[in-house]
């Protein structure tokens, strides 16, 4: 196998006293679904954190396509192929669907200091953005505001606003969240068709999503490593199942 | 659809009524209108362009008053050094002419704007608030102790700037060129919020975060808009000082910036007419409610509760107010 | 010259716990409720003018200190059921703007009913004259008195705060508001509460203020700038950050006022170094709040994490 | 919101078109600072100069009917600016007057001089109109900002000091204090203090004064903050120690009030006092009294000086036609509450300066008593440059 795309190599994140991340390394190949799973508070938001740039680890380094991303920012992340969605979505609520997704081709596109001519009615934005929704299944609501969609709708979109920034690797922070068990459905149906083409890194809870999607699944436990390896070995590692199956959380 | 062309309507009146105003104000023997509603647009450019940063940006920036007084005392400086035909520190020659004082105000305005700028965007929410502050009271401070030019009791500027082929001095004509300006200034921030420039401001101010995520360096953009609004401020300055004939450091207390973010948010932050709506009604609740006997002195007491009552209760400041009037009147 | 610094030193305390009076009411607001207060000002300005009013009526000192703190408490927490409440949701633009608002309403209703006379506040004669704190200085004892109620005003806050319920639901409201909601305490009421704290020590510190300052109109917005300030140095919502910049801005500003001239006159000529010692001292608070902000973008000591 | 629009509508309504009706009355502007803390100073010249105008049966100046059009300018320059226009422009007024500060006046007279209107200062007198820069339609009543400072020089050199530690707030007015001061002090300057403009705890500058032992202390401290540093001073127990003198604006009837007891000892220069013993000012001082219940600050007998001047110049000219109104305004020919009074080739004030002190009255309340003579036909340093 080639060189991972994504390496995390020993990463340590202390608040205070608490150890969130704990001698951490992780590899994401090329083209591989990766799911990190673990109960509340294992330090999976503190890894993503530490990826996407929004938090420095204390020690440890984190390797892209072989580059060392030391101190970049988040968006410099993004603008080498490194896209995530948010657990909680973060979208712009009094924008429409495709404003939002439009704004994410507007800034892979390059700079955005062109202070004259409508951004709206600019088909270079436009079409692709429209391309986008209609690839995550909201072609119908492009214009509505994002406020008045619903919740399995936001996830679509931030789904397509993270698609927009034509991604290497696909950050996902629990895409499953809040869903009801058809809207998951359709996400898990969605994601399955962007493998292979995207590389994704799947922070989820939702078991059923991680078994139908994964390649590798790596499991922590209160900021350490506990287990990493396919996921019909990981279902039955009783030391998984002790840490995290075993508590009544999934 | 009804909303759009009563809006249109709407819009068409007042610009008809401010083109024929100096013929009426004439007529009427009142000419002293004229020179209300110049202030009054003259601070509408000063809002609107207070509004770019703080209503479509997001950024609550309490030292506006900082530009609009560097503008007001770069036309004033250069007034006074072609008066006196000496040289500003050995190279920059005064000036009256408006073409040239009114650009290099907003050239002022936009470095300065620049300066403060990077500094403060460091900072977020109420730091981000006081910090503005406290450049622009160094500011204020620093102009109240030039004696050259006037210190505290600030100077007179003798006679406004010349145009070539425009009598200045007519109030009437100086009066067309401010409605001119602003008219300029508010077709230029309405190509500005729509660009792609705009989009990534207004998205700032929704979330920050997600303009990250999304590959976007935000302080670069908040620092252009945070110029940008500097130079307007600038703008209005330049234009009050050639109105008034005056400057003195009260262009750049506190409490002018208050009274500017005042006026974005009782009109209605984040559009384009609603700071216009504000300074209009600011300036004249003043000037009107002053004129009433002996209780025009405690006319604050008044703007006051209004203030408190618009934010309570009036979402969205007048604008907003009116532009909900006219969408139920075009359902009904 | 010791002598000298012993004296600046007290003065700076002073002027020290008089803005931290002041700053722990704004600060404590903004930390529980998320508002920020540009009427705090005028909640001084009450202090100072009930106690000057009550004193000319009735020349009791005890019951002009009681109206003095009671009607700036009864004002604040008028002003919060009223105005204030209606706020906590909205953003700090809205915030500034009707609490500015309601500043110019309260300075004017008073303007019209006192008129805008300075008006005369007498020190109690058990404070006037001079303490001899050190050998050859003698120090004012009514500013003594004002440095020995604020720290002692700072001791019982942090006491209030660190070993009593309220003070617990305090901390944890500033740290994380969801949560004293979920408690089912009775919000409303704890604010109000905590609103009419804070009034009462922005009042304390304008009847202190009284006999020293000028008890007039307007006298809040003066020194309300310098307690934003104050509060954002220390850390907004941070009450120990609000003693400590406090007691900086103080130090800090009389040192800048006493120490910055003189030096400068050993290397410059005199008026000159007047000239520019005026001015450092004017810009230095302002210089140093940008330093600070520059450096610890939240404050000294933020509240919030 | 239907508060703000019957606000509106009911201030239309008293607005600038439903003003301009019959002419019949000469129209007097007064524009003048009479709302925040400063609000008082304003309000004591318009209420002595509503008192001439009612002492002439109402509404008269000099036998002629006026209209005293009183609007505030809220201490902006913005708003004094508008108020000026109107009286200029739709009101057709030829007479303005009431302006209390400096900056406010340097910001509205090139309007109203320009226009060939009069402007009558009743306290403002700033050097920039002084000198070269002066005209012959504007007339100041009080003093030429300097020459008042300039009085506490040398009231200092006549009380023997050799030496004064000067504080003063650190901006222009500031500034031209302790300038005016220095020109006629004769002895050694200590130290020079510049304090923040809104500086309102003076104790380090305290500190520095009881380590500097002056012979004396000159301070100007606009409003509030003038009153806190005379408290202050008393305080720190410095007014046993060093005698303090002053200008008129150190200590008025309001300030005298506001500070008490801690004034006693004060040595202040004033070109008129309340117990002036000269016809006019009895009867101006019982009158403004008996109306207002109250002791008349010498702004209010600023107020009735310039009330007195234009009335003298109106019985002459019987018209509000400016020239000819300029021309009689030049003679001065008015009996002052000061005494003589007469003006300079730059039509500011030349006249006599006092010393004047607190005494405590009977009754336990403070006022101000004159003891001596400071400078005797004193004009100001700029008149000079004047070419009128």
């Amino acid at each position: 196998m080639a060189e991972p795309l994504l390496r995390a190599i020993d990463l340590v994140k202390a608040f205070g006293g608490l150890m969130a991340t704990d001698h951490l390394s992780l590899d994401v190949g090329e083209g591989e679904v990766h799911a990190l799973i673990g109960p509340n508070g294992a330090g999976k938001t503190t890894i993503v954190g530490q990826l996407v740039g929004e938090l420095r680890p204390d020690s440890g380094r984190i390797e892209f396509a072989g580059e060392d991303l030391g101190a970049l920012s988040p968006p410099a992340r993004l603008l080498r192929g490194l896209a995530r969605t948010f657990q909680i979505s973060q979208l712009l609520l009094d924008d429409t669907a495709a404003d939002n997704v439009a704004l994410a081709v507007q800034a892979r596109a390059g700079h955005s200091f062109r202070f004259w001519r409508d951004a709206r009615a600019d088909p270079r934005l436009r079409d692709e953005a429209r391309r986008h929704l209609v690839d995550v299944g909201l072609g119908a609501v492009a214009d509505r505001r994002a406020a008045d969609l619903s919740h399995g709708q936001h996830k679509q979109l931030e789904l397509a606003v993270a698609l927009a920034s034509r991604p290497r690797l696909l950050l996902l922070d629990e895409p499953m969240a809040g869903l009801g068990p058809t809207e998951t459905q359709a996400m898990i149906g969605l994601l399955a068709g962007l493998k292979g083409r995207v590389t994704m890194l799947l922070i989820e809870h939702d078991m059923e999503a991680v078994f139908a999607l994964a390649d590798l699944v790596t499991v922590l436990a209160s900021g350490r490593l506990i287990a990493s390896g396919p996921p019909a070995r990981i279902r039955d590692d009783p030391l998984v199942r002790d840490a995290y199956l075993g508590d009544g959380d999934a | 659809m009804a909303e759009t062309r009563a809006l249109r309507a709407l819009g068409l009146i007042v610009l008809v009524a401010l083109l024929a105003l100096p013929a009426v104000a004439h007529f009427a023997k009142d000419p002293a209108w004229i020179s209300l509603v110049t202030r009054m647009l003259i601070y509408a450019i000063a809002a609107v362009s207070l509004d770019l940063i703080l209503g479509y940006g997001g950024l609550a920036c309490f030292g506006h008053a900082a530009f609009y007084g560097l503008g007001g005392y770069t036309v004033a400086i250069l007034f006074h050094h072609a008066r006196s035909s000496e040289v500003l520190w050995g190279l920059i020659p005064g000036s009256t002419q408006f073409l040239v004082t009114v650009p290099a105000a907003m050239l002022v305005g936009g470095v300065v704007a620049a300066a403060i700028g990077a500094l403060s965007l460091r900072t977020a929410g109420v730091q981000f608030l006081m910090i503005t502050l406290a450049f622009a009271q160094m500011l204020f401070f620093l102009f109240s102790s030039i004696a050259t030019y006037g210190g505290n009791d600030g100077m007179t500027v003798r006679r406004r700037n010349e145009m070539p082929g425009l009598d200045l001095r007519d109030d009437t004509v100086f009066y067309y060129l401010v409605l001119a300006l602003l008219l300029l200034a508010l077709w230029a921030g309405r190509r500005l919020v729509r660009s792609r420039f705009g989009m990534v401001i207004g998205g700032i101010r929704q979330n920050e975060r997600r303009m990250a995520a999304i590959g976007i360096d935000t302080y670069r953009y908040k620092l252009a808009a945070f110029v940008i609004a500097g130079m307007g401020g600038a703008l209005a300055g330049a234009l009050m000082v050639n109105h008034a004939r005056f400057v003195s450091p009260d262009m750049m207390h506190w409490t002018k910036s208050g009274e500017f973010m005042v006026m974005v948010i009782l009109g209605g932050a984040a559009s384009l007419i609603g700071p216009v709506l504000g300074a209009v009604t600011l300036v004249g609740l003043e000037d009107l409610l002053g004129q009433i006997p002996k209780w025009g002195e405690h006319r604050m007491f008044a703007i006051g509760a209004i203030l408190v009552l618009v934010v309570l209760f009036g979402k969205g400041g007048l604008w907003g107010w009116i532009a909900r009037r006219l969408s139920r009147g075009g359902d009904g | 010259m010791l002598n000298l610094a012993v004296e600046q030193a007290l003065n700076g305390l002073q002027l020290g716990v008089t803005l931290f009076l002041l700053a722990a009411g704004l600060t404590l607001i903004f930390g529980i409720m998320g508002v920020i207060n540009i009427a705090h000002g005028s909640l001084y300005m009450i202090g100072a003018f009930f106690c000057a009013a009550t004193l000319a009526a009735t020349k009791s000192f005890l019951l002009a200190l009681l109206a003095g703190i009671g009607g700036a408490a009864l004002a604040g927490m008028l002003m919060e059921m009223l105005v204030m409440r209606r706020l906590y949701a909205r953003d700090h633009l809205d915030q500034v703007l009707a609490t500015f608002g309601l500043s110019l309403c309260v300075n004017e209703a008073f303007s019209i009913v006192f008129g805008q006379r300075p008006l005369y506040v007498d020190i109690p004669p058990w404070l006037a004259g001079s303490v001899e704190v050190v050998a050859g200085v003698p120090y004012p004892t009514y500013r003594l008195a004002i440095v020995v109620v604020g720290l002692l005003v700072a001791l019982g806050l942090y006491l209030l705060i660190s070993h009593t319920r309220i003070g617990m639901l305090v901390r944890a409201g500033s740290t994380h508001r969801d949560m004293v909601r979920a408690l089912g305490v009775d919000v409303r009421l704890l604010y109000t509460l905590v609103f009419g704290l804070g009034a009462l020590l922005a009042g304390l510190a304008g009847l202190m203020a009284g006999p020293v300052y000028t008890v007039q109109v307007g006298m809040g917005e003066q020194i309300l700038i310098l307690t934003f300030v104050v509060v954002v140095i220390g850390g907004l919502g941070s009450i120990r950050g609000a003693f400590l910049a406090a007691m900086i801005v103080g130090l800090v500003d009389t040192a800048l006022r006493a120490f910055v001239p003189p030096w400068l006159k050993t290397f410059m000529e005199a008026s000159a170094a007047d000239a520019l010692g005026g001015g450092l001292s004017s810009l230095g608070i302002y210089l140093l709040m940008a330093l600070v902000l520059l450096v610890k973008p939240r404050g000294l000591l933020p509240a919030h994490g | 919101m239907i508060l703000a629009r019957t606000l509106f509508s009911a201030a239309l309504a008293v607005g600038p078109l439903s003003l301009a009706h019959a002419q019949a009355p000469v129209k007097i502007g007064f524009v003048s600072t009479l709302s925040g803390p400063a609000g008082y100073l304003g309000q004591d010249i318009r209420d002595a100069f509503l008192l001439a105008m009612e002492r002439e049966g109402g509404n008269r100046l000099g036998g002629v009917p006026v209209q005293l059009v009183v609007e505030d300018d809220g201490l902006k320059p913005g708003a004094a600016k508008q108020i000026v226009d109107r009286f200029l422009k739709t009101e057709r007024i030829r007479v303005v007057t009431g302006v209390v500060f400096s900056h406010l006046a340097v910001s509205i007279v090139p309007d109203v001089v320009d226009t060939g209107a009069l402007f009558l200062s009743p306290n403002a007198g700033p050097s920039n109109f002084a000198g070269k820069e002066c005209h012959k339609n504007y007339f100041v009543y009080s003093w030429q900002n300097d020459a008042l400072h300039e009085s506490a020089g040398a009231l200092a050199n006549n009380l023997g000091y050799k030496n004064a530690f000067v504080l003063a707030a650190n901006y222009q007015a500031g500034k031209d204090a302790v300038a005016g001061f220095k020109r006629l002090f004769k002895g050694k300057i200590v130290e020079e203090v510049y304090t923040k403009l809104d500086q309102t705890d003076f104790a380090a500058e305290m500190a520095r004064i009881r380590a500097a032992k002056p012979d004396v202390v000159y301070q100007f401290h606009p409003g509030g903050t003038g009153i806190a540093f005379l408290k202050q001073y008393a305080q720190a127990g410095l007014n046993a120690q060093i005698p303090m003198v002053g200008a008129e604006p150190m200590l008025d009837v309001a300030t005298l009030r506001a500070v008490g007891d801690t004034a006693l000892g004060l040595n202040v220069g004033v070109k008129w006092n309340t117990d002036f013993d000269n016809p006019e000012s009895r009867d101006f001082v019982a009158a403004f009294q008996k109306k207002y219940n109250r002791v008349p600050s010498y702004y209010a007998g600023q107020g009735w000086d310039t009330a007195q001047a234009l009335a003298a110049a109106l019985r002459v000219v019987g018209s509000d036609n400016p020239d000819k109104l300029a021309a009689e305004l030049r003679k001065a020919n008015f009996k002052s509450i000061r005494g003589p009074f007469r003006f300079g080739p730059n039509q500011h004030p030349v006249q006599d300066w006092y010393q004047v002190q607190p005494v405590k009255n009977a009754d336990g309340s403070l006022s101000l008593k004159t003891v001596g003579k400071i400078l005797a036909g004193h004009g100001d340093a700029f008149s000079k440059d004047c070419k009128l």
